[in-house]
């Protein structure tokens, strides 16, 4: 099965969703879950392939690469486009008015996303990241509350201006060197040392951090996330942050590794760690504090990506698989608990399950030993000491203060939540939704996995090809062999 | 303050750019990638126009991807805006004249459109540009009388045939070429005919009625907007399901 | 080669004209549809940006003559990418005018502090009353 | 001759830019951002790319000074009271 097939089947879906359901009405609910559930075999499959013959690159249009565009075929992409099905699936929208549009967005939202994980040509990763993006605006007005217009207006303001200087940034890339692929562009690392190359990756830090979360443009996230469902805000948050980050470590591991601009990513890491974790602790209601806490741990996932070299891959991947499976299950238990934090005392007792497994949840992103979040930040700061060389006790220190930070709020919620109070009242909502349990069930698959997952991640990191890892290793396969030639298919 | 933070800002921005322009090279474009788009085009895709040949053949998938962000765009706001009944529009219609220009201008932009479109492969012009030409086709009369429905079934037809027709050729292509969106399984043809550059004309026809029908539907939804001093009226949810 | 020069200052000036100017719309004017108009400006300037770094100076557009000698092109991928741009723009642009039409009819106003003073006003405040009465409530449903 | 040219489009463009930003009036903003996009598309006939210049002109000048007319006509806003430079 061509990989192609997951961008073409959802899109092809989605195209035609608005006339099926002029025929029969009904055709808006079960279409899309059905389809994305069709895409989610076809991708785990193709993730097979690639565990059994390896990473594969694919010439889409039969055009070889440097003329066509090229896609990849390997352990990322595959495994993101698994997770981005999966987690769409699960976290399928309920309380919007108009169902089948936002069956039709949840589409192409899946098509785009596969699309943007397996890319390896710069402007159709702009491309795939704007139709991402776009879906995203949206899916944050779905449910058609004035504050979510809002809150997603500005969103797409912040998001517009971010693509249009992403796209100067690959202008600045293309003007230098002719070309867009990424491979290509690996081999010409010093045509992108000058000041042109190091702007351009500016521009693209600043223009795809928009969507996962990092520190200059991300203003939008505690007011999307505050208003739209808590399903939506989990597959945000979950997913579509990552997705952001996935086009950066493609960046960097392909073509800007050892770059000076990757200097201005880990200052945009460390501030969004601090000034997340600092409004974290000053927020008033729960969907904020969870926001918040997001903007901090991808700014970790920054930091760990800019410090690069292997153990830097592999712990941006860890951190970044802890708070895929963390913060939605932490959105849908908090659906029960709306509103400001002060109401929390004592509602924990009435549903102790929910309040435990929160807890159990918050420790891991806080970074308790042997949580999936502890490995993350402890092979962090091992990429700190080995890589930075000077100031690295600084950066440590404003990273352990944040934790602190983070570990502070976090037990003030859950002393309120334990905490004496009012009999807590009914409510429909159970304690621990079926959803929520499902990703609780893989964090703690994931907890006690963790030396295979690392391991996993290892060959992700190694099927990426970065720079130093090519030189370091003889054995791999030249680069240039997979542009001249036509790239091998499944 | 704000501002003098802005404008200091902006200054801090603008020295940036400069910076950054000023090392490019400029009129000595290094066509790493171009050049051999230019010599192969006609070889490989059979098209004169070489924009043409980018756009649909080697960078096909950028332009699906283009036509998908309308179709989103086009969908997310049909769900943002809030319906109308047909005919209760206090927009006033216009006059006369401008009614009766507006329908003697329907067929020949109509025409123009698909001469555009079709000619794409040959002559600057193509899918999107005829698209926002067919486009106008239909805003325009709609825009002289905004009380007339604009979208039908038949315009939904059309645009999901369009938008799959483009996805099917890219699929059907596997089947002929084994590649996704290889546009060449049907021959070259004669270098210059209308009939040439194989699904290229094709690919384009389908591009043009999907992009015109995405802008005439944003275009609509916007005019078709209650404003702001219009008696908000609810249709059952039933109604906008359909 | 002098006059070659200039017209490169020229144009890449220009474009970063634009987007300076632009960026000043976005972040100093609190009118929305002001706002996404200077989006749109940041937008041309990179379009501009792009096109200037594909032009050769005597070459001919990237299209074919049968009947004409063929000499040197202009680069035709920047130029495929710049269509591509300008049409993902105006979709960008088309929804969040929509979005402006419906935050106005429900709140009345599209300044962007005045929003924010709203929604970030307790429920019971003058703020959140007239907002109620405005818009019937919205649609809350 | 080309360099007088591109001069008087990009100035031309830069004005219009420029009023997009200050005229008071939403409206006349509107047209302002109408016509750097056709100076814009001018120049792109200059610097040989016919198809972006046609592109330019239907979708950047035509459509989105209709799209924002429009907008501007659904929120009765021509004269921003609510943006007072602060």
């Amino acid at each position: 099965m061509n990989p192609e097939i997951l961008i073409a089947l959802p899109l092809l879906a989605a195209f035609l969703l608005p006339a099926a359901r002029r025929i029969d009405a009904s055709v808006g609910i079960w279409w899309g879950p059905l389809v994305v559930l069709a895409n989610l075999v076809i991708a785990a499959m193709a993730w097979w392939k690639v565990q059994l013959i390896g990473p594969q690159s694919i010439a889409l249009g039969g055009f070889a690469a440097p003329l066509g565009i090229e896609l990849r075929a390997d352990h990322l992409g595959l495994s993101a486009a698994v997770l981005l099905n999966l987690a769409v699936l699960l976290l399928w929208p309920r309380e919007t008015p108009d169902k089948a549009r936002v069956s039709t967005i949840l589409l192409v939202l899946t098509g785009a996303g596969c699309g943007l994980a397996m890319s390896a040509d710069l402007f159709n990763l702009y491309v795939f990241f704007e139709l991402v993006a776009v879906a995203t605006y949206g899916l944050a007005a779905a449910n058609g509350k004035g504050e979510a217009l809002i809150a997603s207006l500005r969103y797409l303001i912040l998001g517009a201006l971010g693509s249009a200087l992403a796209l100067l940034g690959i202008a600045l890339v293309y003007a230098k060197t002719g070309t867009l692929n990424l491979t290509e562009l690996g081999g010409m690392s010093e045509a992108l040392s000058g000041p042109a190359g190091i702007g351009a990756l500016v521009l693209m830090v600043v223009g795809f951090g928009v969507k996962a979360e990092l520190f200059p443009l991300n203003n939008w996230v505690p007011e999307v996330y505050a208003h739209t469902e808590s399903r939506v805000s989990a597959l945000m948050a979950g997913i579509i942050s990552k997705l952001g980050i996935l086009v950066l470590l493609r960046l960097i591991a392909e073509v800007f590794g050892g770059s000076p601009g990757l200097e201005f990513l880990l200052w945009v890491g460390v501030l969004g760690v601090v000034t997340g974790e600092l409004a974290a602790y000053g927020a008033k209601d729960m969907r904020r504090v969870l926001a918040y806490s997001s903007i901090g741990q991808m700014g970790l996932v920054a930091v760990a990506l800019a410090l690069g070299g292997e153990t830097g891959f592999i712990a941006a991947l860890i951190l970044m698989l802890n708070h895929l499976l963390v913060k939605p299950a932490l959105f849908l238990i908090a659906d029960a608990w709306p509103g400001s934090l002060k109401a929390l005392a004592g509602k924990g007792r009435a549903r102790p399950l929910g309040a435990v497994l929160f807890v159990l949840l918050a420790l891991s992103l806080i970074g308790v030993p042997p949580l999936p979040g502890f490995w993350g930040k402890y092979l962090l700061l091992d990429a700190i000491f080995t890589n930075v060389t000077e100031g690295a006790g600084l950066l440590v220190g404003l990273i352990l203060a944040a934790t602190v930070v983070e570990a502070a709020y976090f037990f003030r919620i859950a002393a309120r939540l334990f905490g004496s109070g009012e009999a807590a009242e009914e409510s429909k909502i159970p304690g621990l939704p079926a959803v929520a349990a499902l990703f609780v069930i893989a964090f703690l698959a994931l907890s006690v996995q963790t030396g295979r997952v690392g391991d996993y991640l290892k060959e992700v990191v190694h099927g990426l090809q970065p720079q130093e890892l090519r030189m370091a290793q003889s054995d791999f396969p030249d680069p240039a062999a997979s542009v001249n030639g036509k790239g091998e298919r499944l | 303050m704000r501002q003098f933070a802005s404008l200091l800002f902006l200054f801090g921005f603008a020295f940036f750019l400069s910076v950054l322009v000023g090392g490019l090279p400029f009129g000595a474009a290094p066509m790493q990638v171009g050049q051999a788009i230019v010599e192969q085009n006609i070889e490989a895709t059979g098209a004169a126009n070489a924009v043409t040949g980018v756009l649909l053949a080697f960078r096909g998938m950028d332009t699906l991807g283009e036509l998908t962000i309308l179709f989103v765009a086009a969908t997310a706001a049909g769900m943002v805006v809030e319906r109308r009944k047909h005919g209760v529009s206090r927009d006033s219609v216009a006059g006369f004249i401008l009614l009766a220009g507006a329908e003697l201008m329907f067929p020949f932009l109509l025409i123009l459109g698909a001469y555009v479109i079709l000619h794409g492969h040959l002559t600057p012009g193509g899918g999107f540009q005829g698209g926002a030409i067919l486009a106008a086709a239909f805003f325009v009369p709609f825009l002289a009388n905004p009380g007339r429905a604009f979208q039908g079934h038949a315009m939904a037809f059309v645009e999901a045939f369009a938008g799959a027709t483009f996805i099917l050729l890219g699929i059907f292509s596997i089947f002929r070429e084994g590649d996704f969106m290889a546009p060449m399984f049907l021959g070259t043809g004669e270098f210059g005919q209308l009939v040439s550059a194989g699904s290229l004309p094709l690919l384009y026809l389908a591009l043009g009625l999907k992009v015109g029908a995405e802008l005439g539907s944003l275009v609509a939804e916007i005019a078709a907007a209650p404003g702001s001093d219009d008696p908000l009226i609810e249709e059952p949810q039933a109604a906008k399901d359909l | 080669m002098n006059e070659l020069l200039s017209i490169g200052n020229l144009l890449y000036g220009g474009a970063a004209g634009l987007i300076v100017i632009g960026l000043f719309a976005v972040v100093a004017r609190r009118h929305l549809i002001r706002v996404l108009l200077g989006v749109a400006v940041i937008e041309a300037g990179v379009n501009l940006m792009l096109v200037a770094a594909g032009f050769r100076p005597g070459a001919a557009a990237p299209i074919f003559d049968p009947q004409a000698i063929s000499g040197p092109m202009v680069d035709p991928i920047p130029q495929a990418l710049v269509l591509t741009a300008i049409v993902i723009g105006v979709a960008v642009l088309a929804l969040g005018l929509t979005l402006a039409i419906r935050i106005h009819r429900q709140y009345g106003t599209l300044d962007t502090v005045a929003l924010t003073r709203i929604v970030n006003a307790p429920a019971g405040s003058p703020e959140s009353r007239a907002m109620m009465q405005r818009g019937g409530g919205g649609h809350e449903s | 001759m080309m360099v007088w040219v591109v001069a008087i489009l990009v100035s031309l463009m830069l004005i219009g830019a420029f009023l997009v930003v200050a005229i008071p009036d939403l409206l006349g903003a509107v047209a302002a951002s109408t016509a750097v996009s056709l100076a814009l598309s001018v120049l792109f006939v200059v610097l040989r790319a016919p198809d972006v210049a046609m592109a330019e002109a239907a979708v950047g000048a035509g459509l989105a000074g209709v799209l924002f007319a429009l907008a501007l006509r659904k929120t009765e806003s021509r004269r921003t009271r609510d943006e007072e430079a602060s």
